[in-house]
């Protein structure tokens, strides 16, 4: 024991002695500090050689050129292509962030079919054979039962090769219902179309205007092509007015030369009091006038009777002195530019204030001149044959389309998505069978979620081409996920807004990650295998084939240079320019312009909820990936909750941060209050972009969609979804 | 110094940002969380532990409706050069892991140096250093996007912005390759200048009168670099940090909000 | 020592108990402590210096035997046939499967090593996972350019005389950090004879700190106990004082 | 049971009861090493420290454990150096108090840094210009100096002093013991000094920055200043209470009349030249920064003025007055409130210089972040508290801790 005891001690020391005379504990000191300074679980990127392939982004339609940076076969970065006519080497945060969406957990990886309830989120991996032969058995059971035209399409747009393919997939099969996605699009191709008689886009050549007049537009905040907005901002600080009319001080208005506060949903007023200022003055392009337009007289008669700055300025809020002080520097400026649709432009709105404010362009002559608004042909490199539709396919082409587009209440409109929920759910019109959605998330972006959902139930099938586990997905019944962008390659016809036509190419930067298949090949085996007249209107063995044959001598500019400009381009001359029965530019007077009257009580609802964008929060058809996210103040997102901005004087109690039930008549919702003094008093601001319910644990569940708080409010002319805000009210939580 | 850089003359990078044309959409953040493999959490709504290299702050005048007005300030690492490199950071570090590189003014982070005592989130005003309170975690595939040329950092180091040096690094090998010791102007850019739609970010070496911040922000070498352009203004200036993220704005206001001043105090706002 | 032990092992033994007569017990304890101390003192050193080696480090061999010598008479360029620059300045390292695909489409011998590197792995097309002796940290940044282009480094002052070597030696791999033997170097104490036995920080600073005193225009590393004067520091002239800085961590960390 | 190890001539209380105690407090010892364990194995994420609050509880802890034992240097440094004999009565107690109060600031900045396996490189790699460089330099090698001075009163246990080599050993040290104390002043000037230099350097912070002579600023001196008299106020506080909790006398009350009156002087001397450095701060230091006085002490739910008040007047000018007069010193109530005000102000001082420095917004858009500690970081916090009770328990229990105990025991 007592040896023991000792000679263990002895033991030790003598240990430690020679430990300390080991290598042993300085190797493991520093062993240990290294272990540390590469933890096994921190990753390791591996090393290789750096390659970039040129793309073009497609996260929205402002079609930015992008060059990505590969290291061997992993697409490293995303940056502006330098060079490229829309965005010259800048690059905005969701076309940052777009690699976090290629490798990001929201892929759909393989083709799903659902197993358990609608939304439900249990599905079954099926093979592609098995994807498409389900959805050919199912058409072809509606086609032979005559019921061709019960299917419906929901496309993020109708341009391009891919949604072209789509939209003549289903004309032969026999549908009416291709439908495009809402937005200011829609209202500016139709105020085009009614004042110019053209079918085309309207470009606005920004780059050159020197004074802006923007009835709300969010310039800087996504509104057209994002990153050419900015760019041209940038152009405007050096050299070039702005102006902007919009009752929340936003970030365009902040940078704007001049804020004009305005009571919201009055801008057709306050355009046509400018109007009368002009013509009052005289200060009209009087060659335009007389020489290229007709119905001026009407519409100066009008103006003169109906929209004093005296009286205007009682119903927008805006004094007769600025309306004046607007309309002379406008006129007054060279190459004066007047914009409108709000935000982002996402909502089509009034067509009305379209007409006044294009009204304004026309009064000083800027159309198709430098610095003006430009008509836009589609480029038009599409020149496939006719369809040639069998009997069935007539039939169902014959039918009235569900949405009510082109119907004698609105002739002139293409496209209605925003009637179609309704449609489904009163069930006046025919059911709608089978939905098929593309490049969109109705059940995200469409107001009223509500009833969408409710309109999404009762179609008995619902495909989904999303590459993501997105809202619409989640309700669909079979899901064909497409490659994702930096996966495929696609034809990106004029960016909206553009001036020019030019043509972009998407190219697969890598190769695809997973069980995905492109949307253009799934319509050709689709077509294939029904045969017939569908296989035939589809000669090509596959999409790629199909694209090279479409884009012809293009294509090697376009795999070269990533874009093709038309350099022969130039904007119609005024006499050959407009193509009404007159030929000339058409003063349209539809009478007295109504402001849309927003849904709700005023007395039950004594604020007035407007959304907001922002170029940090992504509101389209694609969920913001993590570094978006992260941007994101906490002025408008706080935890899982979302923030709305009130002014303080009209806050009633409610301290900055404060809890608080906000209700609309669509519904309500908790937010957390933010004081802003930019905003005006009477009005509730709250983020679009944010309350997905779908996509990863990054995104989901983060406040509320401005959606489900409001509803579609019909335009009278257009039929166009013309809600700029609703009623509502702040409670105690 | 004198006898190490005998070929080459010491470089100052700095930066000039036009707050005029800033919009504040966030691409500089997500551009530079892009670039140098920046984490993310399920929640970053907690601006005080959510690492943001580049942070775009917003400001208002605090005036009430309609007199409102509001600009937004993308605040990166501002490089401290304060008295000969002794940036507030530089000097507290006890363990060397963050330095002033003479040759070319940027102050380094190493972070398997750092030990993580956080002295220096102390001695910054800027709040540019960030903290990893977290491993860092990217979801499953994610990693696959990571830079090799920036590593991950660990979990219990600090991080900041280094004017993406890993550029200049790679440029110089090309350089070395091609037989030179200097670059060009285009040849070394910051992922947000790269990213900046707006243009509004500009980069450069501050001692090249031909590189365009020197052009612009025109540093006054006798009074600490203090910026000679009258909209020209740096944030702290009276602090004595000296650094080298200039800042421009043709508001008042704007440039008043860049430093603290005691009320009424020289109202010109730059001096 | 031992006596410092021995009597406080003692005085609390007498506290327990006090049987022992007590200058016989010391005696005799006193030679069987001393063995037990040199045992103590030759197993630890065994553990330090035999063993623990043993159980840090992993032998892995690589996958395929490579010989340097055959390959370097087959090349005209020497080591830049295959390790060669890019466009970009980078260095492109080990190189991939596609290099070496270029002769290696059909195998050219009867090496059964090449046999096998074909079989497996060009036919295949898997890549070779080599084992990388100089593997660096990934804080580490290197850059060859600076080094080869600039400094007119020879590969042999850091990475030894691998090209003359026909086989590949056996991959000893920190089992701790993950790292080749070699970054430590082969003597676990740290001692080296040639430049190129090991590679950790202080070895670049050791030729830094070299070239600076001779007057080149590198840059200098902080030597590891920075507060402790370098040996390299003296100045080497009375005209030129060598300024050790240590600003420029970024030069070689990322 | 172990009565044997009892220090001769003292009663102890019963072994169940303090074993009982031993528990209690072991408990929470345990708790707060759970919580320790939380930190170092799942990281800092378990603190509600941020990228604002990169020095908090913790550190203020650090700060303030480190004021509070410098009643051991000081102590030392008047019987060592200045021959203040009547002291040896009560050194031994600072002297446990300063390596439970050393001892845990360095288990806690071992908590504290997010890479513990790297801690060595503050010494390693130091940078010689940082303040917390000399911080560790010094903090370690004081602390070796106060386990130096330990050991000789662990040896003075009954039966460890029975082995004539520790008995010996004992005796030189005790010889020797001025050296140490010595060196300890010195290298407790040199840390209290650079523990003030950590917030007093940060020139951009204009809150924490003092201007000052050579490299160090102000706040170096008050620092020191400030723990040698809140040090001594802290020992008597102490002993205080274990004399209450013990139920009986332990030091005579000679000793701590001296020790009290030395306090006073230099709490008095402290508050005037803090006085002083606030006045040229808010007068002229802050202003050259753009900011006023009130600034630091407005806009915020926690920081007042009040603050400034309680540090200054409330523990320092009114504990001052009391301990420099020899009625307010006689006064029991008064002597103990004194020295209880005078450690507290060292404490809030520390707050001040560590969380509010934190909590100041520099930057005119951003707004005061306020901070409060998670459970992990309270426990890690009491977790020294409940180590320094153990080792005082066992300390007094075996080791002859106040010598002047068993004749007062006679006596009484």
């Amino acid at each position: 024991m007592k040896v023991c005891r000792r000679s263990f001690l002895s033991l030790i020391i003598g240990g430690a002695a020679g430990t300390a005379l080991s290598p042993l504990p300085l190797k493991l000191m520093d062993d240990s500090s290294i272990w540390s300074q590469a933890w096994p679980w921190t990753p390791v990127p591996e090393d290789g050689e750096v390659s970039h392939v040129g793309s073009i982004c497609t996260l929205c339609p402002g079609g930015c050129g992008i060059t990505v940076r590969k290291v061997n076969d992993r697409a490293i970065k995303i940056e502006g292509m330098k060079g490229h006519p829309v965005n010259n080497g800048g690059i905005c945060v969701l076309g940052l962030s777009g690699l976090q969406l290629l490798y990001g957990p929201t892929r759909v990886k393989t083709p799903l079919k659902r197993v358990g309830a609608r939304g439900e989120g249990r599905w079954e991996k099926i093979s592609w054979d098995e994807a498409i032969a389900e959805v050919v058995k199912k058409l072809g059971g509606l086609r032979e039962k005559g019921k061709s035209h019960t299917v419906a399409c929901i496309s993020g747009t109708d341009r391009g090769t891919v949604a072209q393919l789509l939209g003549r997939f289903l004309t032969v099969y026999g549908s009416p219902n291709f439908i495009r996605i809402p937005s200011i699009q829609d209202s500016y191709e139709l105020t085009m179309h009614l004042m110019q008689g053209v079918q085309a886009s309207a470009g606005f050549d920004v780059e050159n205007a020197d004074f802006v007049l923007s009835f709300g537009s969010g310039l800087i905040e996504g509104w057209g092509s994002p990153v050419r907005m900015i760019k041209a901002n940038s152009k405007w600080k050096e050299r070039g007015k702005v102006v902007q009319i919009e009752s929340r001080l936003s970030n365009t208005a902040a940078k704007a030369d001049k804020w004009v506060p305005i009571n919201p949903g009055t801008e057709a007023a306050l355009a046509l009091a400018i109007a009368n200022v002009i013509i009052q003055k005289s200060l009209y392009n009087a060659d335009f006038v007389k020489n290229y337009s007709s119905g001026f007289e009407e519409f100066k008669q009008m103006v003169l009777n109906e929209f004093s700055p005296d009286d205007v300025s009682g119903i927008t809020g805006v004094s007769a002195s600025t309306i004046e002080s607007l309309a002379k520097s406008f006129a007054g400026s060279s190459k004066p530019l007047a914009v409108c649709g709000r935000g982002q432009g996402e909502t089509p709105g009034s067509l009305n204030e379209f007409m006044a404010v294009h009204t304004l362009n026309a009064l000083v002559g800027n159309i198709d001149k430098k610095g003006g608004v430009w008509t836009v042909p589609d480029p038009d490199y599409i020149k496939w044959p006719e369809v040639e539709m069998d009997r069935i396919a007539a039939n169902g082409m014959s039918k009235a389309r569900i949405d009510g587009a082109g119907s004698k209440r609105y002739p002139d409109t293409r496209y209605l998505l925003d009637r179609l929920p309704n449609a489904i759910n009163s069930g006046k019109e025919y059911p709608v069978e089978a939905l098929f959605v593309a490049g969109a998330n109705p059940v995200y972006t469409i107001p009223d979620s509500k009833a969408v959902k409710e309109a999404f139930n009762k179609v008995p099938f619902v495909v989904s081409f999303s590459s993501y586990m997105d809202e619409t997905a989640v309700n669909s019944d079979l899901i064909l996920p497409n490659h994702v962008f930096l996966e495929r390659y696609e034809d990106v016809p004029t960016p909206v807004g553009l001036q020019k036509p030019i043509i972009g190419l998407s190219k697969p930067v890598v190769k695809p990650l997973f069980n995905t298949k492109h949307l253009g090949d799934v319509i050709l085996l689709m077509a294939k295998a029904f045969g017939g007249q569908i296989a035939k209107a589809f000669p090509w063995d596959s999409y790629e084939v199909c694209l090279k044959e479409t884009l012809g001598n293009k294509w090697d500019k376009l795999i070269n240079d990533g874009f093709w400009a038309d350099s022969n381009f130039r904007p119609a001359v005024w006499g050959g320019a407009f193509h009404t029965p007159s030929r000339k530019f058409e003063f349209v007077n539809k009478g007295k312009a109504e402001s849309i009257k927003i849904e709700g009580d005023e007395k039950a609802y004594p604020l007035i909820l407007m959304p907001y964008d922002s170029m940090r929060l992504a509101s389209g058809f694609i969920g913001d990936p993590p570094f978006v996210i992260k941007t994101v103040e906490d002025t408008v997102l706080k935890g899982k909750e979302i923030v709305v901005e009130v002014n303080p004087k009209s806050a009633r109690g409610f301290r900055e941060g404060d809890q608080a039930i906000l209700s609309t008549p669509k519904g309500s919702v908790k937010v957390r209050v933010h004081h802003f003094n930019g905003i005006m008093p009477g009005l509730v601001a709250l983020p679009r972009g944010l309350g997905h319910t779908a996509y990863d644990e990054y995104l989901a569940d983060k406040g509320v969609n401005f959606n489900e708080l409001i509803g579609p409010v019909e335009d009278p002319v257009s039929g166009l979804n013309a809600a700029w805000g609703i009623r509502a009210k702040l409670t105690r939580a | 110094m004198k006898e190490q850089h005998k070929n080459t003359k010491a470089k100052k990078y700095g930066m000039v940002i036009d707050l005029d044309k800033c919009t504040g959409c966030g691409a500089c953040m997500a551009a530079c969380m892009a670039e140098n493999n920046v984490p993310f959490k399920k929640d970053e709504s907690n601006k005080l532990d959510s690492i943001t290299w580049m942070r775009v702050y917003s400001l208002t005048n605090g005036k009430k409706f309609p007199e409102a007005d509001m600009c937004y300030i993308p605040r990166p690492c501002m490089h401290c050069e304060a008295h000969n490199g002794h940036a507030p950071c530089v000097s507290v570090c006890p363990a060397v892991a963050t330095d002033y590189n003479h040759e070319t003014g940027i102050v380094s982070q190493i972070y398997t140096r750092c030990f993580g005592c956080r002295y220096c989130m102390a001695a910054c005003p800027y709040h540019a250093r960030y903290f990893n309170w977290w491993d860092p975690v990217w979801p499953d595939g994610m990693e696959k996007y990571l830079s090799p040329n920036v590593s991950p950092r660990m979990r219990g180091v600090v991080e900041k912005c280094s004017f993406c040096f890993h550029r200049y690094q790679l440029a110089m090998n090309k350089a070395y390759v091609e037989g030179r010791r200097e670059l060009e102007e285009d040849e070394y850019q910051t992922s947000c200048t790269q990213a900046c739609p707006a243009g509004a970010i500009i980069f450069g070496d501050l001692n090249n009168p031909g590189h365009a911040v020197n052009q612009i922000a025109k540093p006054d070498p006798k009074h600490g670099g203090r910026p000679m352009n009258p909209h020209a203004f740096r944030l702290l200036e009276r602090l004595g940090t000296n650094p080298k993220v200039y800042y421009l704005s043709s508001r008042e206001w704007v440039r008043r909000a860049g430093d603290n001043y005691i009320k009424d105090e020289g109202k010109q706002g730059n001096h | 020592m031992s006596t410092l032990d021995d009597k406080a092992e003692e005085t609390v033994e007498q506290v327990e108990t006090t049987k022992c007569p007590e200058k016989e017990q010391k005696n005799r304890a006193c030679g069987i402590i001393l063995i037990f101390f040199v045992i103590g003192l030759v197993g630890s050193l065994a553990v330090g210096w035999l063993i623990f080696p043993k159980l840090l480090y992993s032998q892995k061999k690589q996958p395929i035997d490579f010989n340097h010598v055959v390959h370097v008479a087959a090349v005209e360029d020497g080591c830049e046939s295959c390790h060669y620059f890019r466009e970009d300045g980078s260095f492109s390292g080990v190189p991939k499967l596609a290099q070496c695909v270029g002769c290696h489409e059909e195998a050219q011998g009867e090496n059964p090593e090449e046999l096998k590197f074909v079989e497996e792995h060009v036919t295949k097309g898997n890549e070779v996972p080599w084992l990388v002796y100089s593997r660096q940290p990934d804080c580490v940044f290197f850059s060859h350019a600076s080094h080869i282009k600039m400094g007119k480094l020879d590969c042999v002052v850091c990475h030894g005389h691998i090209g003359e070597s026909k086989h590949s030696r056996v991959y000893e791999e920190n089992r701790l950090t993950g790292y080749s033997r070699d970054i430590w170097g082969k003597n676990l104490a740290g001692l080296k004879k040639d430049t190129w036995d090991r590679m950790k920080m202080d070895d670049c600073a050791e030729c830094h700190a070299e070239l600076k005193a001779k007057g080149e225009t590198v840059t200098t590393l902080p030597w590891p106990i920075n507060w402790m004067p370098r040996p390299y520091e003296k100045p080497a002239s009375s005209q030129v004082r060598v300024n050790i800085q240590k600003d420029a961590c970024f030069v070689c960390h990322k | 049971m172990d009565s044997a190890l009892i220090p001769e001539g003292v009663k102890r209380c019963s072994f169940g009861k303090f074993i009982f105690w031993i528990i209690v407090v072991g408990a929470v010892l345990l708790w707060g090493v759970f919580a320790m364990l939380l930190c170092w194995f799942k990281g800092l994420n378990q603190t509600n420290m941020n990228d604002a609050y990169g020095f908090a509880v913790w550190i203020w802890a650090d700060l303030a454990v480190i004021a509070l034992g410098g009643g051991a240097f000081f102590t030392g440094l008047l019987r060592y150096i200045f021959g203040k004999d009547e002291l040896k009565n009560i050194i031994n107690y600072a002297v446990l108090i300063g390596f439970i109060c050393y001892s845990s600031a360095l288990l806690i900045l071992a908590i504290d840094i997010g890479q513990p396996l790297r801690g060595w490189f503050i010494f390693w790699h130091a940078n010689v210009h940082s303040m917390l460089t000399e911080v560790a330099f010094c903090l370690s090698c004081y602390f070796a100096v106060l386990t130096i001075e330990y050991i000789p009163l662990i040896l003075e246990n009954r039966q460890v002093d029975k082995v004539p080599f520790f008995h010996n050993l004992s005796h030189n040290m005790h010889g020797i013991m001025a050296i140490f104390a010595a060196t300890g002043a010195f290298l407790s000037f040199f840390h209290q000094g650079s523990l003030g230099g950590v917030a007093g350097v940060l020139f951009g912070r204009p809150f924490a920055y003092r201007e000052g002579v050579f490299i160090w600023p102000w706040t170096f001196f008050l620092f020191t200043w400030s723990a040698a008299a809140c040090g001594p106020c802290f020992t008597i506080f102490i002993t205080w209470i274990t004399e209450k909790i013990t139920r009986k006398k332990l030091v005579k009350k000679n000793v701590i009349m001296l020790l009290a009156k030395i306090a006073g002087w230099m709490l008095a001397t402290y508050t005037i030249a803090k006085i002083i450095d606030t006045w040229y701060w808010a007068a002229v230091t802050v202003p050259s920064k753009g900011f006023t006085l009130m600034d630091f002490y407005s806009n915020n739910p926690l920081y007042g003025i009040w603050i400034l008040v309680l540090e200054i007047v409330i523990c320092g000018v009114v504990p001052s007055i009391i301990l420099i007069t020899k009625k307010g010193r006689e006064s029991s109530f008064l002597l103990i409130s004194a020295v209880f005000l005078g450690a507290l102000g060292a404490c809030v001082n520390r707050w001040v210089m560590v969380l509010q420095v934190m909590a100041v917004p520099v930057m005119t858009f951003e707004s005061w972040p306020m901070y409060f500690p998670s459970w992990q970081e309270i426990a890690t916090t009491i977790l020294p508290v409940a180590y320094g009770i153990i080792l005082i328990m066992i300390s007094y229990r075996y080791l002859p801790i106040f010598p002047q105990e068993r004749e007062i025991e006679q006596i009484g």
